[in-house]
């Protein structure tokens, strides 16, 4: 029996459900159709007065999901895909985030983006917006990678007085499994070393784990042995762990699947050079998707985001430093 | 519609007079350099909010001011003094300063504290009432929110309202259609006769008043409110009057045209409100100045208080915009 | 109402009946594993969308279509390799397969190409038909778009409806009531009971229209791009019907209730449209077998040529978002 | 005799105006009223169709913006506030952005974005952007900080075919002189030597470069020779002459008035580490905005934003490595 990462967010909310009087969910199509990506199948039926589906307001959704937890409720808001996210933008940074520092009560509202690119999306249904949203204060921007962070990172991110914005990897959603959902549980704000090594440390996060495990998986065959940090959030982001594996291995490559300018990579790349610079054997590299929307065809798209060959290929380019 | 109300007419009209006088004392702080950044007047909507603010219940019902409410902040409980601290920069204040004049707000007392976007307190008061609801504490509560005509414009305040009519929320939206979004006048903001026939549309119930006329203000709001806490779902009023300041202090407000100044909806609606208590046998002039010269001692005192409150010390300051410490490990 | 025009109802069918074998072909592709990416169809949807479309002019008008306007599409010029082109992969596609399906678009040809976010093209084609006037080309210009009931709800739509009608442009929004917003039913994306009861907030003209009735639609949709051709402002269409296919094919719409399917709506504009072609003697029944096979040769041609040209090459594609070059030195 | 920052703005709109047909102006109060703050004041006397106050509807002025541009024609859109754009995020970063890309037909749109701190502003009038818009692919930003930039840039967005973000700081409006508007013309995608220097140089833009003049104009004192590069657009960012210049330095400070995470200074520290890592003398350091709200009170926002004195402090500590 295994399990995949959709199974993993479908049984948060169902326990969050469960356990807690103050969650529900909202979002479009949830209900009884059980989401767009059937996140949340069946809980209508379990919870019929907790599990609501919405006009096509995403503005709007957020801004009831504000409200509903000034009042002490722990909302769960379904973007249909993160993409749509930029309609809720203004609530999201401006409403939301604000919360806190202006009145000092905290907003526990979670945002699931169904994010990233998968074959045949484009350049609307793949978005990678973890970026942007980390650029405003007032927010936690958590992006798991495993089966396991899926369930426990959700799970956290409710319990979390302040508001997070939860990217889980349409890509992962049946194509990541696992042996149980319940795996390790590690802490929000937190790195975890995904793949050891020595040679050089490829971060990243989501998706890109994978494929950065997959790349290292290539070089071992070359006798190089590359750390793979998993970030886990991106914000907050846990520079200790990242310095840590540079200063073990001196080489540093950042890999996201977000738009080349700015964001996560070169948050990281610049945490670690304004902090650890004397660790470092050779300049550190960035690995993003190309400064294009993201492509329709998927002959198109899978030149348009990193994969195993081109993290490699950047890899080996920082080993011959 | 309702019948009117001695014990109603005589609160609301208490909020708006000392709503007034507080204003009128925030402009000559403003002129005399006092206040840093905007200062922002309700002069001329007093009677519109100050009977929203006086029909909500405190401690119950929920209310998202927007930037011409002093009167329904102070009929909804809101003291004298959060206003003076936040525009005198004391760090006593409910927003520590940290936002400002009218983006004050206490929400857990059931008053968000308005960000500038606008209509983007729409959903956030249903969300309140959707909350309440599930907390099975919905009964007999209602929220109520106000926006300009120019707020009517916004996608915020449309997929807020249909939202609200959707979950069939108590809520009451009051429109204050001061004829002028800044400096934009209606005709530049929207096409249709009266806002009020955007009620329909929802499915929500529609209201048109006059919105200088204490009377009709208390029946007609009072009446909305009143469908509200039935649960007949959104009510829609549409108040008609002209703003009698400029957009903020800073602003003259030249491009008023004199005709609509000295039109029907130029009348000021205290002086009406006056008229219409006195002669109505609500109360008695005497009775009124009594509480003008209460009021002024009130506002002197709570402009004096915040004067003398601490500044904020940006090294004390605690610059930090989440709660929470990580790792975070929920308890 | 204008008087029902044979061509009209003869055009206007021949791209509702093209649509529809085109689709039924797209949707076997899609069965057969041949596109990738979502298939979204208009079935049950092509007389609204092909009378909206017959009554534009080419070269003329402008069309922002949605997921379901093919018909439309059809109507108003876009020829079937486009479609075909896109869904299959082909670089020759108008978008170069960088975008796909439903997403697809001539701008230059006054038809642009949507992006996903509903209610976007409301404004956009505000903007075009503003445009025109400062061009001193509107004269006798209309421009349409179609949106669904779920559309509605989003701020854009609102936004973009009400600068029309205050910039009094000439444009109709079709709005496809199917009854369902993907699996949303309509009472949790709108609480009024019809949507056309919307228009006079706008300030915009209203019709509802029985959306599978082909000379419904001619008569209304037509009567609605004429007034806007003549100056009358923005005119919304509510057009009732349902949607007979699921929201893309992936979807098999299990959530459609057995009652909804076997209900008034649930009949096919096709089927109605020959009966009403054949009885009013607009088109025999041996003619319109002639086109179905004119079609379905066409399609098939469209298809065969989509699928033997070339795949993108990533190493060919020019990777660029803009197309300016920096420094940039203005010519 | 001397002219403003928003003197420039003015007139080159005035300018662009009578030279371009194509050219209209939309946004709120710009008309009659000229703009809250008076970029557009006497245009639609001058210019009475051509100049449009628009209703509170930010979504639907850039749909509209885009739309037109696809006729033709070559909008600039007034935001009243940078903050507000908020609301036309979706219409800016998934419309405008993405449609030469898909389409091949490039949208000539200028947004202009009011933008950056002044004492009482507040959280939501006081926000610089360009780091998110910079984030999306297919938009252009540029920041000018001087007079003749402010004139210049904005002609050049105007003609430009892509979509540019023009943010122009409210503080510089009136503070900012200068003898003429028409100063010394570059290129948008080329960074400026704002001071020459040879112990650190200071990668800025927009208001920061004044005062990272001011924190050099200090260090001087103590014989340090500061070089202060003005970026003038953020994308594309001119990394050539950043390099050049942190090649003759050996030092790296990147200023900026947004929020720290992610955004220019950590693209600058990324791009220069990657690119030029063997210049560096010492770890690049980056100064941002706190990560809270813009803070409404003129004591704290002084503190929130980057100053002469905090620059200073960050250049002494850079220079003692
Ligand atoms: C979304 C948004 N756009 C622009 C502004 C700037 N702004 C503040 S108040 C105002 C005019 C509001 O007019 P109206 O809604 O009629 O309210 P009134 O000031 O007349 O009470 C504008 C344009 C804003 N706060 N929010
Ligand atoms: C702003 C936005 N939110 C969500 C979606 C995802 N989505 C695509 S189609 C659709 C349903 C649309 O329903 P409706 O407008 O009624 O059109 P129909 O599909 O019925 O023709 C949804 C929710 C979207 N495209 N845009
Ligand atoms: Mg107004
Ligand atoms: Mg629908």
């Amino acid at each position: 029996m295994s399990v995949t990462y959709i199974d993993a967010i479908r049984e948060a909310q169902e326990d969050l459900l469960r356990e807690d009087d103050r969650v529900f969910l909202y979002g479009q199509d949830i209900a009884s159709f059980g989401g767009a990506f059937k996140a949340t199948k069946g809980l209508a039926e379990a919870y019929p007065n907790r599990v609501f589906d919405s006009p096509i307001s995403e503005d709007a959704m957020i801004g009831l999901a504000v409200g509903a937890a000034i009042e002490g409720m722990r909302p769960i808001i379904e973007m249909q895909f993160a993409d749509f996210s930029s309609i809720a933008f203004n609530q999201i940074v401006n409403q939301a985030a604000t919360h806190y520092y202006r009145t000092g009560m905290p907003i526990p509202i979670t945002v699931r983006l169904p994010s990233g690119g998968t074959p045949g999306s484009g350049p609307f249904h793949s978005q990678s917006m973890e970026g942007l949203y980390a650029q405003y204060p007032g927010l936690v921007v958590v992006t798991p990678a495993t089966v396991s962070d899926a369930y426990h990172m959700l799970i956290d991110a409710v319990k979390m007085d302040d508001p997070v914005i939860y990217c889980e990897h349409k890509f992962l959603y049946r194509w990541l499994k696992a042996k149980s959902i319940k795996g390790e549980h590690l802490p929000i704000g937190q790195a975890r070393i995904a793949r050891p090594g020595k040679h050089a440390t490829v971060v990243t996060y989501s998706a890109m784990v994978h494929e950065a495990v997959r790349a290292a998986d290539r070089l071992q065959q070359d006798g190089w042995e590359i750390e793979v940090v998993d970030l886990r959030s991106v914000k907050p982001l846990d520079i200790d762990t990242v310095l840590a594996s540079v200063a073990r291995t001196g080489r540093l490559l950042a890999v996201g699947e977000a738009f080349p300018w700015g964001g996560v990579t070169a948050e990281v790349v610049s945490r670690v050079t304004e902090e650890g610079f004397h660790l470092l054997d050779a300049p550190p590299q960035r690995l993003n998707s190309r400064d294009t929307p993201v492509p329709y065809h998927p002959k198109l798209w899978a030149a348009h985001r990193p994969t195993p060959e081109s993290i490699s290929e950047a890899l080996r380019k920082l080993l011959s430093f | 519609m309702i019948s009117l109300d001695g014990e109603f007419l005589r609160s609301a009209f208490r909020s708006m007079l000392k709503a007034r006088i507080l204003e009128n004392k925030l402009s000559s702080l403003y002129k005399a350099g006092k206040i840093v950044g905007g200062v922002y007047l309700g002069k001329g909507q007093e009677a519109v909010s100050g009977c929203l603010g006086t029909a909500l219940i405190q401690g119950k019902d929920c209310f998202a001011p927007l930037i011409r409410d002093q009167a329904g902040r102070t009929a909804f409980g809101e003291p004298l003094i959060d206003c003076t601290r936040t525009y005198l920069g004391s760090v006593e204040g409910p927003m520590k300063v940290r936002d400002g004049n009218i983006h004050r707000g206490r929400p857990h007392k059931g008053m968000p504290a308005m960000i500038s976007h606008l209509g983007a307190q729409v959903p956030l008061i249903a969300g309140m009432l959707f909350a309440k609801r599930l907390k099975g504490t919905l009964d007999g509560c209602v929220g109520a929110t106000c926006v300009g005509d120019g707020a009517t414009s916004t996608g915020a305040f449309h997929e807020g309202l249909n939202m609200a009519a959707v979950e069939k929320l108590p809520m009451v939206v009051v429109i204050a259609n001061n004829q002028f979004a800044y400096s934009t006048p209606n005709n530049r903001q929207f096409a249709c006769g009266d806002l009020v026939e955007r009620a329909r549309g929802y499915g929500v119930g529609g209201y048109s008043v006059d919105g200088t006329d204490l009377m009709a203000c208390a029946s007609v709001i009072g009446e909305a409110v009143k469908q509200a806490r039935l649960g007949k779902g959104p009510q829609m009023v549409v108040a008609h009057l002209l703003r009698l300041s400029g957009h903020g202090e800073h602003d003259d407000g030249a491009y008023v045209p004199d005709s609509a100044r000295a039109g029907y909806y130029g009348r000021d609606c205290i002086e009406i409100a006056i008229e219409q208590l006195v002669q109505g046998g609500y109360a008695s002039q005497a009775e009124i100045e009594a509480w003008r010269e209460e009021f002024s001692e009130e506002v002197q005192r709570a402009v004096a208080q915040a004067q003398q409150e601490a500044l904020p010390d940006p090294y004390l300051e605690n610059w930090s915009a989440l709660s929470t410490t990580f790792p975070y490990i929920p308890s």
